[in-house]
This record gives structure tokens, C-alpha cells and sequence, in this order.
């Protein structure tokens, strides 16, 4: 079983055109900006959108080929789908919400009834059984929803954002939960999420979706070691800087060239932690070439370290220990130098 | 405030005065001297086959109209409309152009079976329906469109048919605009009388529904009567309407 | 001894005074009329019109019973034509009314689909079996005489309806579904070419008449005596009679 | 799908046999011969008045039954859906008891003002309005009841008052089961009959309406010019309610 | 300007009694597991809810007091909502949405538009200004109904999780604006987040809401430092264990002892950070006291480190450097030896 789909369609303002083959040997993450297409990208799939062209293949059966007058409905691909939102059926309580698809298929009242107890067990909402939607909270709405897709069990499932709602601590748990399931889960699953820590839970593989188009596809540590975007770099919490590398040292803007390890020619990305940087009261001394003076345009204490907005004439993100920003006495709106070794800074072609 | 006030004085003035003239004295005399009963019973069951007729062949007109693009559906939308319309005399002879013996369909029917709607209960249960079945699927039709399809659309990835959709998820969405079309549906056909009289005919015990009695009793100067006949004919209304409608509509 | 609603004490064929040849009637003229006279009326008074430029003739057609029903609410009416006497006998008894006078007869007869497929030749072959029969419910003046005409023959009828009024008995005859019914000749004369006519013999005929009166609010009790004499003998008179319907005499 | 193609037979076979009776060749002298333009103009404007009159009064009460609790709240969303029921004749008289000009109300408005509903156009709107509010009130009630006031919660916490948000939030939100009621209602009030030539009057250009002039074409033996005008009626209501409501509800 | 609350009523299963006294000094943010009476809360105090009992009372002017019959309709507040969903109105724009609540308070046409525009520029969407609330993705809608509910400055503003379905990357943006004007703005300002990066960004004062009651209540610092629940614990990521303290000795489970640095008595918490826990392939020599040998019941790489919860005498999770986690080979269901310096051991009276 595996998902194949060439996605072309145009939806208001989107343009979208998203290829992607997925196996089941093991769980995708999208991951993208708001209004990049995710959705659009995942209701395409379940044949809740048309296709304009392209083509859409389950286990080698084409489910949607516009060319071809192939048009299979929702109900019939197989599929399971959690919205962004709920979308609980407000006249049925939270139980009979996730026995429907036991029921559509078939399954007896009494087998569904047992499935659905388990699965909202599973997903810590024993108690809310009998409850009809408008009596749940929101995050306990998305967890019964969630329940409601998983049990039954479909050869493809795209989860569209299944952990936003729900709180932190029950988060933690959830996704271990969900990561288990879609571990062992025997079919295609899509995840889209908007936490790094999410993506990296549940999936092997990462999917970058900008404007509507693919710009990073590949194994998850790969991409968030090489970011390819602002939005990627930001999303994985890394520095990025585009620039012209000749040798060793990258021209990165009007008045900054940096040295990175590796030599490299033309037009490259450079990326580096924040947590690479060091700040300094005074111009540190020393051999080091990339060190700057900088003004802190932000600071944002997390629990032991900070994380520093810098601007001047390059703009990066530092992360430093609670104690260095005392140290430092670091406030906003202050100057203070910054320096990157040469071997943090990853440098890779454009 | 004010206006829903003069809204409840144009309708229950009227029927407080038609309470006035009723004789209260001679009420039950007045109802059990003729066919009063035999005619509610009557009434009661025409307008339920008819409410019966409205919603098996309505409601999917009405999902088809809300949901399915077709050339003519803005025409189609508007012709089913028309039956309101239509003086009710006027109605009556359409029928009988139609189903009539020599109707359109009507003949093909008769001469295939040898069945015929005209002086048939039947007869009067189609009359109904042709007058009231238009409130059930304009209503039906306007509940389908506006209601929020996002129900729908998870059935649907959760492996629902479209029949088990309609039945477990769009049903009960539109459950209270469907009571509401089904309650005036049903009053409309209670009503009834033009169509009826002129098309199925007026017969104790087979056509003769209540309206029918009501408008003779007029005619022929029992007033009285007919004021009394009335009033049952509301009570009995009132009563299915009052009881039913707030159960099924669940109370907000 | 027939017990049809035939004419009663209140009603004269002799009151009214001014002869056809008054001054011409001035003002206006509301007329509450049954619906059954709507033809010649509306015919009369393109004529009315044209002899009383001053007139401005108004006509409410209605049920002879609801035309009462108005005027016992205080409508506005200053003549009332009615189709049966026993509707002018409740406005003469609640003294709302001058003395009613009569203004035209009607005969019964038999209508009958166009050729007369059944070959119906008088009451008598409305007892036969295969011929579909509609006459009017007990209470509606027609199916009353037919009855009362029935009874006096002994003929049994077996109806398929009893209808509500002379119309719908009638349309269920055009319409093909009843193959006879008893209605007015001014009815077979209305539809023209639908129906055909089968005679009732005049021995056999009710008296059925249509009283005409002034109603005592009238605030031009000229115009409305004039328009009643009219009725009586005048251009009216004409008019009913050429929609069949027979002279007050 | 074959369901819907039954209530489709249903309700247009009936116009079609309409159609093939009306004598095409004489259509335009049975027309202008009479009061037939005058009829329309005057059903026109009663049956659009009747439409403002339900939604002026009518729209309230269906905000106040859907969304107010009181005692006798039942019963009173039972009572306003009485005049459906009530034969058209019943309905007349009863007007005439509550606004003749011997009536309850009438009678007080009468000294009071000199004026008198009863044959004038102001009547007819009365009595078409009487028996068409009906159906806007339980159709606006029943969307009223079952909208989604997730957004007028959040117009409220946004400062409007109930008035804005009724304006701006709750009547956009129910526009097409209110277009629904309304077509329902106005097509009611265009075909009304027995209560209009009960309680108002039948007289030529302030209480004749079309129908009643269809009636008396009947009585009067024309029925070629009957089914005429009724052909004429049929087609402005089409015509009305194709070409706006589409536009009205928005096309999904 | 305050606010005080005193909120008292019941709504199916959930038994709501939280007393809150908010000044505008500071931004506060409430948080709690899903289903704990959060977004019921804020609706009590917009009016959305009616209370069975207590008090609210906005500046002096009670707004609320069943006792006395007082209840303001909401619009009669003059207070802000951003509900956990957009609730946007179907039938307008998002421009017209966002002036929604300037227009009904009477601003000109103009005004409205104009000040619209510019909080839609604000919230990052300038170009979705004629667009309809079904034409935004998830997160944009989102964004117009912060933008709709911020651009009115009521005298109270409540955000119910303002950014829980906007992306990371103008997650971080966003909070930074929302921190901006929330730091700015003069009046009371309640968020309710899942986020704890989001608290601290946003709120000095962390109001801890368990099962419809306050749990905690403190400057941010002083409660994330000092969980007193497991579900505090879990969200600031920290280890929390319950247990009776004799001296520096604390039992806190049937068969683990541990010491700390302070002498406490009776019962008390003890909290430790994930990082201060060090694994050891064999049990370390030396004289720490606080060494188990645990089993890996899950592992979580992040970037450069990972996260591993390790069941045993007692359970904890740890963070170590990815580095240490291939050096020990570490694995979901292996032993590793834990231990943890008691000066990294906090311990406070229950
Ligand atoms: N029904 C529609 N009509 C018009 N435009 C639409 C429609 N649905 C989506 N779009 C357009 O597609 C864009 C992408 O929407 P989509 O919901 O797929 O984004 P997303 O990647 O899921 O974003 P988010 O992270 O905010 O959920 C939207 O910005 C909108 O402009
Ligand atoms: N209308 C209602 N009817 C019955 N019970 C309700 C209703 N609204 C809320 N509840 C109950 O109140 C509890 C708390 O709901 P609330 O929405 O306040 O939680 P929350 O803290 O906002 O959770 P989340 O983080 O998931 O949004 C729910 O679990 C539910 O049992
Ligand atoms: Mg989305
Ligand atoms: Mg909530």
C-alpha cells in the first residue's frame, strides 16, 4: 500500500502543486506557513477538492485523475481524515462521534461500541463518553475527534494539526500515544503540524510546503540540519543566512563576510545553532573572524537560558544560559559582541 | 416587542372571536348530529398520507434541488413552487387534467389498472399533497443549502455512504427546519378544501375531510355547526402541533 | 307536497312601483350579488352604464351566504341579489332589508358529457347502473330540488360525490369522471359546448326563484330601487334572460 | 432520484395539463377583455403587502418564540399556526368577527378612526396576511432556533448591541431559510382566496384579486379565460420567484 | 482599571470556582490541562455564562453579582474575546470582519476600514482583506479574529488561545507583536495558552487552573520553579515527585530515597530538571546517594539532544546530548544507571 499523488488545483488565491510519494514504511510530517496549502493538500488526497490535473493513486489504484475522468468519493479511498477542527457531529455523543465509522462500515453496535470505549480510553477521555460535543472543552473535542479517525483503522491517514488543542502535559502523552499507533500503524500517514518537536516525534520524513509548493523533502534530520528556507530555519529554531562563498568565506550581506570550515564557491546557505553563539562585554580577542557588534532587539527568558534577538550588521538569534544574560546585564535595546566559531557555522550549496 | 404583539393580536383575535360565536350549548349536539366525526377521521388521515407523500417524494426532490447543479434547476425550483399559488379550484381542475380519468397520467393509469384518484380517498390524499407538499420541500430545500456541510464532509472520510450520511448526519442537522416544513406541510394539508372538493369530490366517509363539511355547513346556513366543527378541527391541530413539534424540536 | 326551499310568504313578485322608463340613476351603487348571476350582471352593465353616465356600479360577487354574512357585519351594501330565498330570509328577519321581490327563475337539468355518449334521456336513466352520477350535498339549493325531483319519481340514485356546488359538479362531468349530474340550464347554457343539456319536463319542475331587495343602509336608496326595478323588467331583466335564466313570471 | 422525479410528476404534470386546456388562440382577448390586469396589479400589491406586514410583525414573534422562554410559550407557537388549518371561509368569518366593522377590534378602530378594513385593500392585505404570516413566522422561528450562535457571542463581545447584531450578524446568517419563508408566504398571500372574498369583499381594483377573479370566471362558466389568467398568475409568480431568489439565497 | 472575579457555577460535569483579582499592571495567563474550566472561565467573565454564585466586577462597577441581580450583557462590558475558535461572520470579509467591532461602536465607515487595514497588516495578512472567512485557512482565520478582537482596545481583553493554530515561524513573530501590544496596552489582560514559551513571553503572573480550581498562582518564575502538580511539572518540564522529608533525606516512594541539599520536614515536592540528570552505562562509583538503575520507556531525539523517560524505583525523564545517547547506546526498553547531584535536587513544603 502506498500513496502516490501528483496534485495540481487552484483554490482562490493558492496556485497548488504538490507531488509526493509516500510508503508506509513509516510516518511523513508537513510542515508549512499558514495558508501554504496543507490542507488543501490533504482534502485533495480524501477527494474533498477536485483536482485540476494531476493524478491520485492508492495501493495503485488511481483514486482521482482529472485526465482520465477518474473520480472516486471520500468514502470510497479508504481513507481516514482529522480536521484542523473538530468537526464532531453535535446530535451524537462523544462515544456514538467515534463508533460512526465502525458503524458506516458495519462493524455491530456492540463490537463499535466496545472499539470506541477502548479508543477514547486510549486517548485519556473515559469519562466524556456520554457527552454530546457542545458539552466538551476544545482540546477534548480535537482528542475524540482524533479517536474518531483512528479506529477505524484506514489504509491512509492524514491527521491535519491532531495535537494543536490539546494541553501541554496531555500533549506529551498524546503524542507518545499517537507515535505508537502511527509506529505500528500498517498504511500511509500524513501528519501536518506546526511544532518541530511534533514532527520529529511522529515522523521519519519531512515535507516542507511553501506557496503551495514542495521546497524541502527529505529525512527529518536532514532538513532541519539544512535548512533551506527562513521559514524552515525558523521553524527548527537554527540561524540562516543566504550568501556567495569563495573558499572558506561567505559574503552573507552589504558589510559582513563570515568563515565557515568547509570551502565551498557560488551561492550557499550558511546555518548555525543559537545556542553556537557566544556574546561577549567587549570585542573578544583572538583569532575569530565572525564577531560583530550587535544590538539586542529582543529577549526572551525560557526557563534556565534566553534567547536574544541581535541586529546590526548581520541579524541572528543567540541562545545563553540565564546566568550569562546577568552576567552581561543583557537588556533590550542594548549593544553587545557576538561571536560564532568558524566550525558551527554549516555552510551547503543553494 | 410591540410588533410581535400586533403579530400575535392579527392572528389570535380572530380566533378568539370565531371562539365567541361558537354555541357552546349546543356544541356536542352540533358535532355528533352529523358526519363530524367520520370527517375529522377523515381529515386526519388525508393530511398524514399526504404529509407521508410530501416527505417520501419531496425530500429527495428537495436534497437534489439543494445539492446537484443541472440546467434548469433554478426553473424546477421555482415551478414547485407554483401549487401555492394556484386558486385552489384552479388547482383542483389541474389535478384533474393530470389524474384525472381522461388525465394526462390519469388515463395511462386507468386503463392499465382500472384505478382511479377522483371520489377516492386517495384521490383527496393526492389533492393534499399537490397543495402542501411545496412548504416541505421549499423549507426541506433551504435547510439542505444553508446548513454547514462540514458534518458531511467527515462522514464521508469516515467511510459513509451517501444514503448513510443523509440518514445519520444531514437528517438530524436539519431535524427542527425539517419539523418546521413537516408541521406546515401537514397544517396545509389539513386545511385543504378547493383542490379536494374539485378534484377528488366530496363523499362522506372517503372525501369528505373536514374542511369540506365545514364549508357545507356554511353553505347551507349551519353556522353554528360549522363554528363548532372548526374549533375541533383547530384543537386537534393545536394539539398534535403543540405536543409533537416541541419534542421533536428539542427544547433550546 | 314536495319540501323543496321553494319561495316563501316574504317574497312578492308585485312590490316595486316605478316603471322601466325612470330618470336615469345617478350615484354610486355598491351590488352584492351570488355568484351565479356574475354573467348577465357584468353584461348588464356595460348597458346600465351607457343610459346612467352618473352611475358608478360596483358588484360584490360572492356565496349568497357570504354576501349575508357581510351585511350582517355592516358592509356596505345597497342592493342584495340573491341566489336562494333562504339567505334573503335571514337578512329580511334580522330586518336588515326592504321586502325582497323576485327577479328571475331557474329550471333544473340534466347535464351530460357532449354527444350524450350514455344516451341519459331523463332522471329515470340517472338510476342506471354504469352511469357515474354527481349531484350537490344535502344544504347547496340544487342538489336539494334534485332530490326532492328524485323522490317524487321514486328514482334512487346512488351518487358518486355531493358536491359543494353547482361548478364542481359540473367540472366533474367535463373532466369525463361523472357521466350526469343536475345542475341549473343557466349552468349547461355557461358551459357552452362542455355539456350537454338533457331536459327535466316542466311538470316535474321545483319553483326555484332568486329574490332581489334594497338594503335598508343604503345611502342611495334611489339608485338601488332603480337598479332592482331594473332587474325586475329593465336592462337587467334582459341580461338574465339571455343567460337562460327564466322571467320573475 | 426516482422519488424526486415522483414529486416532480406530482406537481408539474398537473401545470402542464393546465397549460394544453388554456386556448392559446383566444389567451390575450380573454385577458384584456375584463378586469384581468387590474386583478394583477391589485394581487401584486396585496400579496407584497401581506409579505411586509408578516415580516414587520411576524419576524419579532418568531425572534421572541425561538429565543424567549415564557410560560405559554408552546402553546402560543401552536396558536399562530392555526389559520393554515382553518378552512379559508372559517378564516374569513373569523376576521370579520375580530376586524369587521362590528368585530372585537374593529369595531373600537371604527369609532374610534372611521376606518374600516372590510372592502378595502387594506382588508384583503389583512386577510392574506392573516392566513400567509404563518408561514414565515415557523419557517423564521425554526432558523432562528437552530443558527449557530457561536457568532452573535462573538459580535456581543464585540460591543454590538442586540439590535446590530440581529441586523448584522443573526439575519445574514439565516437569509436563506428567511428567503424561503418569505417566498412561501408571499406565494400564500398571492393565491389567497376565501378569506380575502369573505372577509373583504370581492370588488374590481381594491379588494378583487386575482383569484377571485378566477372564481368568478368559473362561476360564470368562462373557465377558458380562468385557466388564462391563472397562466398569468402562474407565470408572475414564476417569474418572481426564479429571478430573485436565486439572486437572494446566492448560488451554492 | 481591575478586574475581580469571583466565579462560581456548574456546567455539566464541571464544578467551576476560581477567584481571580487582575490588575492592569501586567499581562496574566491562565493555564491547565483541557477540560479544566478554562475557556469556561473567561466566558463567565465576558458574561457568556451565567454565574451560580460570587461576583465580577470590571473597575469598581460590578458587573456580575447574581446575589444582587446584577448582570451586564455582554456588549455592556466592554470587555474583548478571542474565542479558542475564529468564529468568524460567514458573510463578510476579513477586512469586514476586523471592523465589525469599531462599526458597531459607531466609527465611521472610514475609520473603521482604515484601522481595520492596519491590523491586518499587523497580524501579517494584508492581502486576505477581501477574502471570506472560507477562503482562510485555519490559521489565517485565526489571525483575523485576533486582529478583530485587538483592533476594538476594550477595557478587558481575553485571548483563549490566540496562537495555538498559527504556524511556528509566524508563531514567533506573532507572539512578539502580541507581547508588544499586550506589554503596552492599558488595561486588564487575560491569556489562556498551552504553550509555556507563549506564558513566558506574554505574562508575568501564571494562574494554574486544575479541575475548575486554581492550583497555583505566582509570578511566572516562582510557579514554573516551583510546580506543585504533576501537570505543572509536565508542562515546564520539569521532574516533580511527592514525598516526606526528614532532614535532607526524602522518601518519595516505596523503595527510593533521595537527599537534597535543604533540611525540610514532613511532606514535600521535589522538582529536578531533565538536563540535571546524568546516565551512566554501569552504576557510578563515588558517594551520590541518588543513583537508580532504570529502564528506557521511550526516547525522544530534539535537534541536538534527546529526551528519555526512565521508569524504575522511580520515574523521570531525562534530557542528555544526542552525543550521549549514541556513546551509551541508549534504546527504547534497554537499563541505564541515573543519577542526579542533590544540589540539583529542589525541595519545597507541599
Ligand atoms: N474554499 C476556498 N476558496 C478560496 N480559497 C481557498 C479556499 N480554501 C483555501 N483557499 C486558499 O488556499 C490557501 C491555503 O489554505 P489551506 O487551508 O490549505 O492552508 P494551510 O496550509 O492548511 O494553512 P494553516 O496552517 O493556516 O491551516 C488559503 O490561504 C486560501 O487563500
Ligand atoms: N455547555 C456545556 N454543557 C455541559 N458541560 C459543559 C459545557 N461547557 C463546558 N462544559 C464542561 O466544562 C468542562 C470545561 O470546559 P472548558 O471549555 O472550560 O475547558 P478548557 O479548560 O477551556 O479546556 P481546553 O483546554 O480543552 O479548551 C468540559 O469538560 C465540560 O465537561
Ligand atoms: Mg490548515
Ligand atoms: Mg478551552
Amino acid at each position: 500500500m502506498s500513496l502516490s499523488a501528483q496534485v495540481r488545483l487552484r483554490l482562490g488565491e493558492l496556485d497548488l502543486g504538490v507531488d509526493l510519494d509516500v510508503d508506509e514504511q513509516a510516518p511523513v510530517a508537513i510542515v508549512g506557513p499558514n495558508g501554504a496549502g496543507k490542507t488543501t493538500f490533504l482534502r485533495a488526497l480524501a477527494g474533498l477538492v477536485p483536482l485540476d490535473a494531476g493524478r491520485v493513486s492508492v495501493g495503485g489504484t488511481v483514486v482521482e485523475d482529472p485526465a482520465g475522468q477518474i473520480r472516486l468519493a471520500p468514502e470510497e479511498r479508504g481513507l481516514g481524515v482529522v480536521f484542523q477542527e473538530p468537526r464532531l457531529f453535535d446530535h451524537l455523543s462523544a462515544l456514538e462521534n467515534v463508533a460512526f465509522g465502525l458503524r458506516a462500515r458495519g462493524v455491530s453496535r456492540n463490537e463499535a461500541r466496545a472499539r470506541a470505549e477502548a479508543w477514547l480510553e486510549r486517548v485519556g477521555l473515559p469519562q466524556v463518553a456520554r457527552m454530546r460535543p457542545r458539552q466538551l472543552s476544545g482540546g477534548q473535542a480535537q482528542r475524540v475527534a482524533l479517536a474518531r479517525a483512528l479506529v477505524t483503522e484506514p489504509a491512509v491517514l492524514l491527521l491535519d494539526e491532531p495535537l494543536a488543542a490539546v494541553d501541554m502535559s496531555a500533549r506529551a502523552e498524546l503524542r507518545h500515544l499517537l507515535r505508537q499507533e502511527l509506529k505500528r500503524y500498517p498504511g500511509v500517514r500524513i501528519v501536518v503540524t506546526h511544532d518541530p518537536v511534533e514532527a520529529a516525534a511522529l515522523a521519519e520524513r519531512l515535507v516542507v510546503i511553501e506557496e503551495g509548493r514542495v521546497t524541502q523533502d527529505g529525512l527529518l534530520v536532514e532538513v532541519t540540519a539544512h535548512p533551506r528556507s527562513r521559514w524552515v530555519a525558523d521553524m527548527v529554531g537554527l540561524n540562516l543566512w543566504e550568501g556567495t562563498a569563495s573558499g572558506t568565506s561567505v559574503r552573507v550581506g552589504a558589510d559582513a563576510t563570515v568563515v565557515t570550515a568547509d570551502p565551498l564557491e557560488g551561492s550557499v546557505f550558511v546555518s548555525f545553532r543559537p545556542n553556537a553563539v557566544t556574546l561577549h562585554r567587549r570585542r573578544p580577542e583572538g583569532s575569530a573572524r565572525n564577531v560583530w557588534c550587535l544590538q539586542v532587539q529582543e529577549l526572551n527568558p525560557t526557563g534556565d537560558r534566553a534567547r536574544l534577538r541581535l541586529g546590526g550588521p548581520v541579524t541572528l538569534v543567540a541562545e545563553v544560559t540565564a546566568g550569562a544574560v546577568s552576567e552581561l546585564s543583557l537588556a533590550d535595546g542594548g549593544t553587545v559582541w557576538a561571536s560564532v566559531k568558524a566550525t558551527d557555522l554549516v555552510a551547503y550549496p543553494v | 416587542m410591540a410588533f410581535a404583539a400586533g403579530a400575535v393580536v392579527m392572528i389570535v383575535l380572530p380566533l378568539i372571536g370565531l371562539l365567541q360565536r361558537v354555541s357552546w350549548s349546543t356544541l356536542l349536539s352540533d358535532l355528533s348530529a352529523h358526519d363530524a366525526f367520520v370527517a375529522l377521521r377523515l381529515s386526519l388521515e388525508v393530511s398524514l398520507g399526504a404529509l407521508a407523500i410530501a416527505l417520501v417524494f419531496g425530500l429527495p426532490l428537495a436534497w437534489i434541488l439543494a445539492r446537484h447543479r443541472f440546467p434548469g434547476r433554478a426553473l424546477l425550483r421555482g415551478l414547485v413552487t407554483l401549487p401555492m399559488v394556484l386558486p385552489p379550484v384552479v388547482g383542483g381542475i389541474a389535478l384533474l387534467y393530470a389524474f384525472g380519468r381522461r388525465g394526462l397520467a390519469g388515463q395511462v393509469i386507468y386503463d392499465l389498472t382500472g384505478w382511479r384518484f377522483v371520489f377516492n380517498t386517495s384521490g383527496a390524499m393526492l389533492a393534499a399533497a399537490f397543495v402542501s407538499m411545496p412548504f416541505l420541500i421549499v423549507t426541506a430545500e433551504a435547510s439542505f443549502r444553508s446548513m454547514d456541510r462540514r458534518g458531511e464532509e467527515a462522514a464521508a472520510t469516515l467511510g459513509a455512504s451517501p444514503a448513510y450520511r443523509f440518514r445519520r448526519v444531514t437528517l438530524p442537522a436539519v431535524a427542527p427546519a425539517l419539523a418546521a416544513g413537516a408541521a406546515l406541510s401537514w397544517a396545509r394539508a389539513l386545511g385543504e378544501f378547493g383542490a379536494t372538493i374539485t378534484f377528488a369530490g366530496n363523499l362522506p366517509g372517503s372525501t369528505q375531510t373536514t374542511p369540506l363539511l365545514i364549508y357545507l355547513d356554511i353553505e347551507s346556513g349551519h353556522e353554528a355547526t360549522a363554528l363548532a366543527l372548526s374549533l375541533v378541527l383547530l384543537l386537534v391541530s393545536l394539539g398534535v402541533l403543540v405536543g409533537l413539534r416541541d419534542r421533536w424540536l428539542g427544547n433550546p | 307536497g314536495s319540501s323543496s326551499p321553494t319561495a316563501s310568504s316574504t317574497t312578492s313578485t308585485t312590490a316595486g312601483s316605478s316603471p322601466s322608463t325612470a330618470a336615469p340613476i345617478t350615484g354610486s351603487l355598491d351590488v352584492f350579488a351570488a355568484a351565479s348571476l356574475t354573467g348577465a350582471f357584468n353584461s348588464a352593465k356595460t348597458t346600465l352604464a351607457r343610459a346612467n353616465p352618473g352611475l358608478n356600479l360596483t358588484y360584490n360577487f360572492a356565496g349568497s351566504n357570504t354576501l349575508v354574512t357581510q351585511i350582517q357585519q355592516g358592509a356596505p351594501a345597497d342592493v342584495f341579489a340573491s341566489a336562494d330565498t333562504k339567505n334573503m330570509d335571514k337578512l329580511v328577519a334580522a330586518g336588515l332589508v326592504d321586502t325582497p321581490v323576485t327577479f328571475a327563475r331557474n329550471k333544473l337539468e340534466i347535464a351530460v358529457a357532449p354527444g350524450n355518449p350514455k344516451h341519459i334521456t331523463g332522471l329515470a336513466d340517472l338510476a342506471k347502473p354504469g352511469v357515474t352520477v354527481v349531484l350537490e350535498a344535502p344544504g347547496v339549493p340544487a342538489g336539494d330540488y334534485a332530490r326532492a325531483v328524485l323522490a317524487s319519481q321514486h328514482i334512487t340514485v346512488r351518487p358518486k360525490s355531493l358536491e359543494t356546488d353547482v361548478k364542481s359538479a359540473l367540472v366533474k362531468v367535463t373532466s369525463g369522471e361523472a357521466d350526469a349530474t343536475v345542475v341549473y340550464v343557466t349552468d349547461v347554457a355557461a358551459a357552452g359546448s362542455a355539456v350537454t343539456g338533457v331536459a327535466v319536463p316542466d311538470s316535474l319542475q321545483p319553483t326555484i326563484t332568486y329574490p332581489i331587495a334594497v338594503v335598508k343602509a343604503t345611502k342611495n336608496h334611489a339608485a338601488a330601487q332603480a337598479f332592482v326595478d331594473s332587474a325586475v323588467s329593465g336592462a337587467v331583466q334582459k341580461a338574465l334572460e339571455a343567460a337562460g335564466f327564466l322571467p320573475p313570471q
